[in-house]
């Protein structure tokens, strides 16, 4: 039989040291994503840690020369640093309002939001309601661009008196991410295995028992992670907070671009704010990343 | 404990016909065998019996009531899915009281109740564990303890022993045999592996919707009613040869394209074509054997062999032989053999139905 | 293509002292092996003693900690998969599953730069072998798995390998189909004359298939040997318990010895053992045996002759009957042909007969004698 | 022996005595929540409550609005003079949308492909295990966390002209090759663009990462087995396979950077000029900064309209193939 | 009984000395007493005024003494870019939400919230509580009244700003008598502060050391002010906005092209951050002493002579922005950018509370105080000019200054749809000023745009209050309009 292959088995035996080279260029292309991905953040801790003398330094410098806390401090409390820096960020007001406004509408939308769309996820997924149409719809509500959908929302809300109100904020939020609500659980619960729920069924258990005592668990964690993506993407988002909030309930991205857009250049409190900000969704990234990766292929990769 | 009937039950997924009128009815305290291929309706049939699936026509019954409207949570059955199907975040012990729990028992009841059952089906080292830690037949063990500890009116289990490995399976199987004789327990077991049905008081066997036969098994064994069965039941399966029949003088003659036999006064009345079949151990070896066969393969399985043999005109079929014989065989030989009479079964060639052999044809007169 | 088995044939494959280890953990444990041209070999073992991994060191995807794999007299071991020219067959047939039938089966052959008519040619050739032609043109996808089995094949074929590995490629079918398949595997061997490593841990399809089988446990070699062999003198209690269904009855026993009369005792019953007295010697039986009787050895005798015992269940099988008896409080398990009138809850009488009988030292497991008296 | 209601009477939900007692909780499944059809209803009701009550009045406003011309210092939105669809015709003779669609589809295209061809690539760098590689990953993803104002402030401070990204050049390079970044459309949208592959590029190597993870290894097994090289393997093997969860992934990512706003809000503010302006600026612009709500609310049903047709062709398929 | 009385002396006292000092903010503080007694407001009810970010530090010690003062809750509501005061104000005028009560917002907005019926006409309030707002010592700086608080013949705002530009130059350089050598010697003619804009561009260049880390000159060519560098070249060279008759676009024009195409000549002794960054860039550059000079808001003086905040203090020359001579005549033009001023909501909780909290912030006094702290808002009226602390904040030079460049100031557009005519403007110079567009084009475009708003917003409405805008410039623009037939005599109002 003539075996087609022997050209290459009479080939020289592989060459280990190329493996070598490829782990140091492995190793450079590791090392470069991560300055890539990590400088810009550095660049931002570097300058909120910096007096005002520095922020503008050229030569920039990565560590501060002489690192200070005011930039932090003057967020929540603008009257305290004195000297320069003191002078210019009288005109700021306290950070303090806009986070409680967020730490009360972020979670609540999210919370409906999660609920909203796991109960229709649940229905969609194990009943079929709304065929394929459904779901589809509402993943067409994420592609809505806010400055867009803000025009008729504004009238709309100033007859229903929303505008500036958590809860105008809370109802825009749940709304807009319910497509993510919906399709990362029905991820979820297309893992959940039919049968066990049925065998809950015949166990005498009635739907809600079923779904309560039965479904919810088992997709806990797929619910934490769809939770807390959900409340990053509230937490962050920015156009719909602008245009519906003006006193009352500002968001802490609304606040940022007050800073951002300040008079003077306060680039330090500036960096400040956005550090604070990230932290907690940055911190409850890190508690989801292992389920982010099952919710965001919509479980598509379970086949 | 109760009977359960199904009556003329029809089921249709898109234009596929899964159930075709549907009728049999199980006793009390029966272990009743589904036995089909994959795909041929039995899970369909027993979820239909649960409820979790509604015929479009007919009626099941259970304890003689209509319960057709009942939604399942009402029939009290239980299931043991294919996929065993247990809550993977209860302990053991919360996977089997649950039932209990939905039905409010008291405390202590439940954990007296739990223990009994668990010890029943030799779980009791199970109940602190979380299902994912258990092996292949514990979870059976522990599924088929939840489904048993509310003694419910009818036990389904679907397959219940799939995916385990061949020696587990054995096992799990003669247990779940005795103890079916311990509780008498209406039980329903859907299986595709005949060996596996074999344990049941009476098996029905499906094919395409339609029941083909219902019988105890060694009955459905010796007795096959349709050539479906008799392909189906056993291991290796029956030899068939679709033949032409001619009654003659005396007797019938069976034209194959690869053999030829009379079967001296006995007769086929009415077909032309049959199909003949013989299990492959009845097959016998024999100088002068009106068979002639090549031996192509032969498979060793510790005392016996299974030995492919191919016709003349390149029909093959199996034979099973004893370890003796095996020695003496080799590639390639030619042997004569005989298929004795009393062995052999008769379907008609059209149908497929089973053929009764008369001792006297009635073209005689 | 006649093959013969036996010594003259060439060496194909020889495996020296072949050590593989994951994190400290030993998978296989220095393998010694020759397999020969057109052999038809199976490794047979339970779930994780190590032979996938050597399969898998063989066609080159796992590199061995130690030791060399020698493919026609040249060292391989560190040659990459790609230029071995080794035809592997997975356990889930790894068909890629967004191609037709056809480009999978094309695709080695592409790789290898063959002009299309050529390709074409030869895939006809073998699908019509195969009796995959109707599907040529369907996605991999949509096949049923006895036609995925046979593409994976073929496509494992195409490239005219030196060896064709195939991984427990029947595991995901069906019990009647997978006897037919068996026997259409062994045939297509049989015709094509190519070397085959058959991966299983079914013990059946390893007896039904092989030429020669290789039992593994725990990364070691147990036994190698034909099935025959293999059935009739296992090397030791794993091997024993490992053949067989249902498996062999083991039941430790005391050896005694009284007037130059060796014996096996248990439960008050005794066994004379003078012909292996021997070998028995030999294996320090004071440590205790263990008696191996196959089930379907165990005989059903006369009332009041032999041993009573207690029938548990009776599993009935078609042809035979499985019955699990009881005596006393040890379980045996014995198989009986021709639908025997047994019923559940009887008293029966069994013997066992030594001829069949196996022998091991309970100390360490290994084989004693075979046939006793 | 365990019993209880194990006589004839508990199936019969007419009959009382026994079997309602002992199924006391199940015996209120009778009533209507748990009837199935209610229940399926139930669960979808509060989603389509919150949708309906966000989604169906706007729409009917929006409508309105586009086809009578109305800007707040008109007076009243309800006495606006009824213009038929003279507003969509001068969008349609309006240069500056066309550019700001154009833009925004550049944007689109370059930063999509970008993020894609780098998350694919850090995917196939990051599809083995190595020590350390979870600290990697976890430095990798967290850009998509952080808001995009946030993003935006940063990287409009890498990019002022006395920034680090001019320090580096100017190092490397000498003095006189920094470049004024937000000068320019051309470098305004670099720096803009930039930053979204930063933020986005995560995502996309996410999607990837894992959907790399999930192809099963004897696939590309067989391939070496058959012969292939790397580049044969990934390009005929990995990436067939992984495709549709690339494709839904560069689908959800076109749409959402197509709504990009944030960071040109914060970057450029759209300058100069209208030079980085995407759509959502210039509806931004028109709608709330001069106020022209009408004309606004045109521009905005027809890129509702636009996208969910893009929506309808392009996605919708892809998500039936996979549903 | 006894110390009820002490109190009450003491409290009479206390209003009675606030009274002499200053009659508008006391005829504020009766006015809301009133109203409290009254019952249209109530004590601790809410008060909201949207300012800018600039401002806060300026107004909140204000607000706090008048809280403090009234009982009344008053609450600044910051907003972030200036731009954003105006969404958020027309938001308001949607909504009506009645959060906000006063508006400081850019006086050319008052014509589009007076529209948009967000703010109510003062005129009756006015002559209520403050009758000789435009007359005595008191007064606004003329004209800034006239743009700062009118619009279609009535008082919709009370000015809180003088934003008429000044030029900030490093006195220490101009005067330095080597530079002058030099530059005698390169150009010859001497060095000193420039009458004419090609004076103002041979001195930037002159300045101009990069290698020094010094710019010439910082002009606003940014998003939201690039017109403010344009616009004082363009007007001085007798350039008109509109025809007076027609409303069509005059920018177009040759002044207008050639004004621009100095202005972009200038760009190469600048930094780039004139027209990438926003406002506050200047602020940021000379007080550090990077450039030259700059034209810009008088609070940079402040901001300039800080020396907590610049590194410049002392070194600051304050002047006029140079003209155009036209027949031998010079004729300067300064723009009065911005100048912010407070507006009362028509949605409000008391509009007439708002106002009175509005003149008392307003007042004389008040102002002072508020303007002496750093800030976005600038002296505004004449009393601001004597205040000794004022005055020692800004330094002593400036006021003088800016009191001239104030009388010869111009308006911006303060049409309705002023802040779209604006923005179109401001974003095509800035797109020039990026090199997207050539002088030309972005005057041609604007042009274009200018028509089709006007179109939209109604032409004849438009012409009739353009010929009201007419007259709010200085007397020496429209004879020079006059003089080059731009405007008809009789609409000059000479």
């Amino acid at each position: 039989m003539k075996m087609l292959g022997s050209r290459r088995v009479g080939a020289s035996q592989v060459v280990r040291p190329k493996s070598t080279i490829f782990w140091i260029l492995r190793w450079a292309a590791i090392l470069a994503t991560l300055a890539f991905f990590s400088f810009p953040t550095v660049w931002l801790l570097s300058i909120s840690f910096k007096p005002p003398i520095e922020w503008m330094a050229f030569p920039p410098t990565l560590v501060p020369r002489n690192p200070t806390f005011d930039n932090y401090v003057v967020l929540f409390r603008p009257e305290l640093p004195k000297g320069t820096a003191g002078a210019m960020l009288r005109v700021t007001e306290p950070v303090t309002k806009s986070f409680v406004n967020s730490f009360i509408i972020v979670p609540v939308a999210t919370f409906i939001s999660v609920v909203c769309g796991f109960l229709a996820a649940y229905a969609v997924t194990r009943f079929r309601v709304g065929g394929a149409f459904m779901p589809f719809f509402v993943l067409t509500t994420r592609m809505f661009p806010p400055a867009a959908f803000a025009v008729p929302l504004l009238l709309y809300y100033r007859w229903l008196r929303l505008i500036d109100t958590p809860i105008g904020l809370i109802v825009i939020y749940a709304g807009f991410t319910l497509a993510f609500s919906l399709w990362m659980t029905k991820g979820f619960i297309e893992g959940v295995p039919r049968h066990v729920e049925e065998a809950a069924i015949l166990d005498g258990a009635s739907p809600w028992r079923v779904l309560f005592t039965i479904t919810l668990p088992l997709v806990k964690g797929g619910l934490a992670a769809t939770t807390l993506f959900v409340f990053i993407l509230n937490w962050t988002e920015f156009l719909y907070a602008l245009i519906f909030t003006s006193t009352r309930s500002i968001t802490v991205p609304v606040q940022l671009s007050h800073y951002v857009g300040a008079v003077g250049r306060f680039y330090g409190p500036q960096a400040a704010l956005g550090v604070v900000a990230s932290i907690p969704v940055v911190a409850l990234g890190y508690m989801i990343q292992k389920y982010l990766v099952t919710g965001f292929s919509f479980g598509l990769l379970k086949r | 404990m109760a009977s359960v009937e199904v009556k003329n039950v029809k089921k249709t997924f898109g234009k596929v016909v899964a159930l075709n009128r549907l009728s049999f009815k199980i006793e009390d305290a029966e272990l009743f065998g589904l036995l089909a291929p994959p795909g041929a309706g039995k899970t369909t049939v027993l979820r239909i019996i649960a409820g979790l699936e509604r015929p479009e026509e007919g009626e099941v019954l259970i304890g003689g009531h209509v319960v057709n409207d009942v939604p399942p949570q009402l029939r009290d059955v239980a299931m043991v899915f294919e996929d065993v199907a247990l809550y993977p975040h209860l302990t053991g012990f919360e996977n089997i009281a649950y039932p209990l729990r939905l039905r409010k028992l008291p405390r202590s009841e439940i954990e007296r109740r739990v223990k009994e059952t668990a010890k029943l089906l030799h779980v009791e080292h199970l109940l602190g564990r979380k299902p994912n830690t258990f092996s292949g037949g514990e979870r059976r063990r522990v599924a088929i303890a939840r489904a048993l500890v509310r003694r419910p009116r009818v036990l389904l289990l679907d397959q219940p022993f799939t995916d385990l490995d061949a020696k587990i399976r054995q096992e799990m199987t003669a247990e779940l045999k005795k103890l079916q004789t311990d509780v008498k327990q209406t039980m329903v077991l859907a299986t595709h592996d005949f060996e596996e049905a074999m344990i049941a008081d009476r098996i029905a066997i499906m094919h395409n919707g339609e029941i083909q036969q219902i019988a105890p098994p060694r009955e459905v064994y010796d007795r096959p009613a349709t050539t479906f069965v008799a392909e189906f039941v056993g291991s290796p399966a029956m030899n068939l040869f679709e033949c032409r029949v001619e009654t003659r003088q005396g007797g019938t003659q069976f034209l194959h394209d690869g053999f030829t036999f009379t079967l001296i006064g006995r007769y086929l009345p009415g077909v032309s074509k049959v199909v003949l079949g013989i299990r492959p151990e009845k097959i016998v070896h024999v100088e002068g054997g009106p068979v002639r066969a090549q031996v192509e393969v032969i498979q060793v399985l510790g005392e016996e062999g299974i030995v492919d043999l191919k016709l003349p005109d390149g029909t093959r079929f199996k034979w099973l032989v004893g370890e003796q014989e095996l020695h003496m065989l080799d590639r390639g030989m030619e042997l004569p053999f005989v298929f004795p009479s009393t062995e052999l079964h008769f379907y008609d060639g059209e149908t497929g139905v089973r053929l009764c052999l008369f001792d006297k044809g009635n073209e005689e007169e | 293509m006649e093959n013969k088995l036996g010594p003259e044939r060439n060496v194909l494959l020889s495996l020296k002292g072949v050590h593989k280890e994951f994190n400290g953990f030993v998978a296989v444990n220095r393998i010694d092996l020759d397999v020969y041209e057109g052999e038809f070999l199976c490794f047979l073992g339970p779930s994780g003693c190590g032979k996938t991994t050597t399969l898998r060191m063989i066609a080159g995807l796992e590199t061995p900690t130690d030791g060399e794999i020698y493919l026609k007299g040249q060292r391989i071991t560190h040659m990459p998969p790609q230029q071995r020219n080794i035809g592997f067959v997975f356990q889930n047939y790894a068909l890629f599953w967004h191609m037709t039938v056809y480009d999978n089966l094309a695709f080695g052959l592409r790789i290898r730069r063959l002009s299309p008519k050529e390709i074409d040619r030869r895939i006809r050739e073998v699908a019509e072998r195969f009796e995959l032609t109707d599907v040529l043109r369907k996605k991999a996808t949509y096949l049923d798995l006895s036609s995925m089995q046979r593409v994976a094949l073929a496509r494992a074929i195409l490239i005219e390998p030196y060896l064709l590995l195939l991984d427990e490629p029947l595991n995901n079918i069906r019990p009647g189909l997978r006897e037919l398949m068996r026997a259409d595997l062994k045939r297509m061997q049989r015709d094509l004359g190519c070397t085959m490593i058959y991966v299983t841990h079914d013990q059946e399809e390893a007896m039904t298939l092989g030429d020669r089988i290789l039992v593994m446990n725990e990364g070691r070699v147990e036994q190698i040997g034909s099935p025959l062999e293999i059935y009739q003198q296992p090397v030791n209690l794993f091997v024993a318990g490992f053949i067989g269904r249902p498996p062999m009855n083991l039941i430790p026993v005391q050896y005694e010895v009284t007037a130059e009369q060796a014996w096996v005792v248990w439960k008050g019953y005794r066994w004379s053992v003078n012909s292996v007295k021997e070998q028995v010697e030999k294996s320090k039986p004071e440590r205790g045996l263990v008696l191996g009787i196959r089930p379907e050895h165990v005989r059903l005798s006369p009332e009041g002759l032999g041993i009573p015992a207690l029938v548990e269940v009776v599993q009935p099988l078609g042809r035979k009957d499985i019955l699990v008896l009881k005596i006393e409080d040890t379980l045996l398990q014995a198989v009986v042909y021709g639908g025997a009138k047994v019923r559940e809850g009887a008293i029966i009488w069994v013997e066992v007969p030594l001829r069949d009988a196996h022998l091991f030292s309970a100390d360490t497991g290994r084989a004693v004698a075979h046939g006793i008296g | 022996m365990v019993c209880f209601h194990g006589d004839e009477g508990a199936l019969m939900i007419k009959e009382k005595g026994k079997f309602k007692r002992a199924t006391s909780s199940i015996g209120s499944i009778a009533n209507l929540l748990n009837r199935e059809s209610v229940f399926k209803i139930m669960l979808v009701t509060p989603m389509q409550l919150l949708l309906s009550f966000l989604l169906v009045p706007p729409f009917a406003i929006v409508i309105y609005l586009a086809l009578v011309n109305w800007q707040p210092i008109f007076g009243s939105w309800t006495e606006a003079p009824f213009v038929g669809v003279s507003n969509f015709v001068r969008l349609f003779s309006d240069r500056q949308f066309f550019w700001a669609l154009a833009r925004t589809v550049v944007i689109v295209a370059i930063s999509v492909s970008f993020q894609f061809i780098l998350g694919m690539a850090l995917a196939l760098l990051f599809n083995r295990e190595f020590h350390g590689k979870k600290v990697c990953v976890s430095v990798i993803l967290y850009p998509m966390m952080l808001p995009w104002v946030v993003v935006g402030f940063i990287f409009y401070l890498l990019f002022l002209d006395h920034g680090p990204v001019n320090y580096v050049i100017s190092s490397v390079f000498g003095p006189g090759a920094t470049v004024s970044w937000f000068s320019s459309s051309v470098t305004a949208l670099v720096a803009i663009i930039l930053a979204d592959i930063w933020q986005w590029t995560p995502f996309m190597f996410l999607m990837s990462y894992s959907a790399l993870g999930a192809v099963p290894k004897e696939l590309r097994e067989a391939a070496m087995t058959l012969g292939a090289n790397l580049w044969q393997i990934f390009r005929y093997v990995t990436f067939p396979t992984i495709k549709p969860v690339v494709l839904i992934a560069l689908i959800i990512r076109a749409l959402e950077c197509f709504k990009i706003f944030d960071l040109i809000f914060i970057m450029t503010r759209g300058g100069p000029g209208v030079s980085t302006e995407s759509m959502s600026l210039y509806i931004y612009r028109m709608g709330f900064r001069y106020g022209q709500l009408s004309f606004a609310a045109a521009v905005a049903i027809v890129v509702l309209v636009a996208i969910s047709l893009v929506a309808r062709i392009g996605v919708r398929p892809l998500l039936k193939e996979e549903l | 009984m006894t110390w009820r009385k002490w109190v009450l002396g003491l409290v009479l006292a206390g209003l009675g000395f606030l009274a002499l000092a200053d009659p508008v903010a006391e005829r504020a503080l009766a006015g809301l007493r009133e109203l409290m007694n009254a019952g249209v407001i109530r004590p601790g009810q809410t008060f909201r005024i949207m300012i800018h970010s600039g401002q806060r530090g300026q107004l909140a010690p204000a607000v706090e003494e008048l809280s403090r003062l009234t009982g009344l809750k008053i609450e600044l509501v910051v907003i972030g870019y200036e731009a954003d005061i105006y969404n958020k104000a027309m938001h308001e005028a949607i909504v009506r939400s009645g959060d906000y009560d006063l508006f400081l917002t850019f006086c050319n907005w008052i014509g589009d919230m007076a529209e948009a019926g967000l703010i109510v006409p003062l005129d009756s309030w006015i002559k209520k509580y403050d009758p000789e707002i435009h007359t005595g010592p008191n007064a606004y700086v003329k004209p800034l009244d006239l743009f700062t608080t009118q619009y279609g013949g009535h008082y919709y705002a009370l000015g809180m700003d003088n934003d008429a530009l000044v030029l900030f130059y490093r006195k220490d350089l101009l005067e330095d008598p080597n530079e002058q050598a030099v530059f005698e010697a390169r150009y010859g003619r001497p060095l000193r502060l420039p009458e004419t804009w090609e004076e103002f561009d041979l001195i930037t260049e002159f300045f101009d050391r990069p290698e020094q880390g010094l710019r010439g000159a910082h002009l606003y060519l940014t998003r939201q002010f690039a017109y403010t560098s344009w616009a004082p070249r363009f007007i001085a060279k007798g350039g008109i906005y509109f025809d007076p008759l027609t409303m069509d676009p005059r920018i177009d024009t040759p002044e207008g092209v050639e004004a621009l195409k100095e202005v972009l000549a200038l760009q190469k002794h600048m930094f780039p951050e004139t027209y990438t960054g926003d406002w506050s860039a200047a602020y940021t550059f000379f007080p550090e002493g990077k450039v030259f000079w700059t034209i810009a808001w008088a609070s940079l003086g402040h901001w300039a002579s800080d020396p907590e905040t610049s590194k410049i203090a002392g070194k600051v020359g304050f002047a006029q922005l140079p003209g155009e001579y036209h027949e031998g005549e010079l004729y300067r033009a300064t723009p009065h950018v911005v100048g912010w001023s407070l507006s009362v909501s028509r949605y409000g909780k008391a509009p007439e509370a708002a106002y009175l909290i509005a003149q008392w912030l307003n007042s004389p006094s008040v102002s002072a105080q508020c303007i002496t702290r750093t800030g976005t808002l600038d002296p505004f009226r004449l009393n601001h000019f004597k205040d000794p602390n004022l005055l020692a904040a800004y330094g002593p030079a400036l006021g003088p200054v800016l009191l001239l460049n104030a009388e010869q100031s111009f308006p911006d557009i303060s049409l309705r749809g002023a802040n779209e005519y604006l923005d179109v403007l401001n974003l095509n110079l800035n797109a020039a000023a990026a090199g997207l567009l050539t002088p030309e084009e972005a005057l041609s475009q604007t042009a274009r745009a200018w028509q089709e708003i006007t179109d939209r917003l109604g032409r004849g409405r438009q012409i009739e209050s353009w010929q009201q805008e007419i007259l709010r410039y200085p007397r020496h623009i429209r004879e020079l309009w006059v003089k080059l037939g731009k405007v008809p005599p009789e609409l000059a109002g000479l």
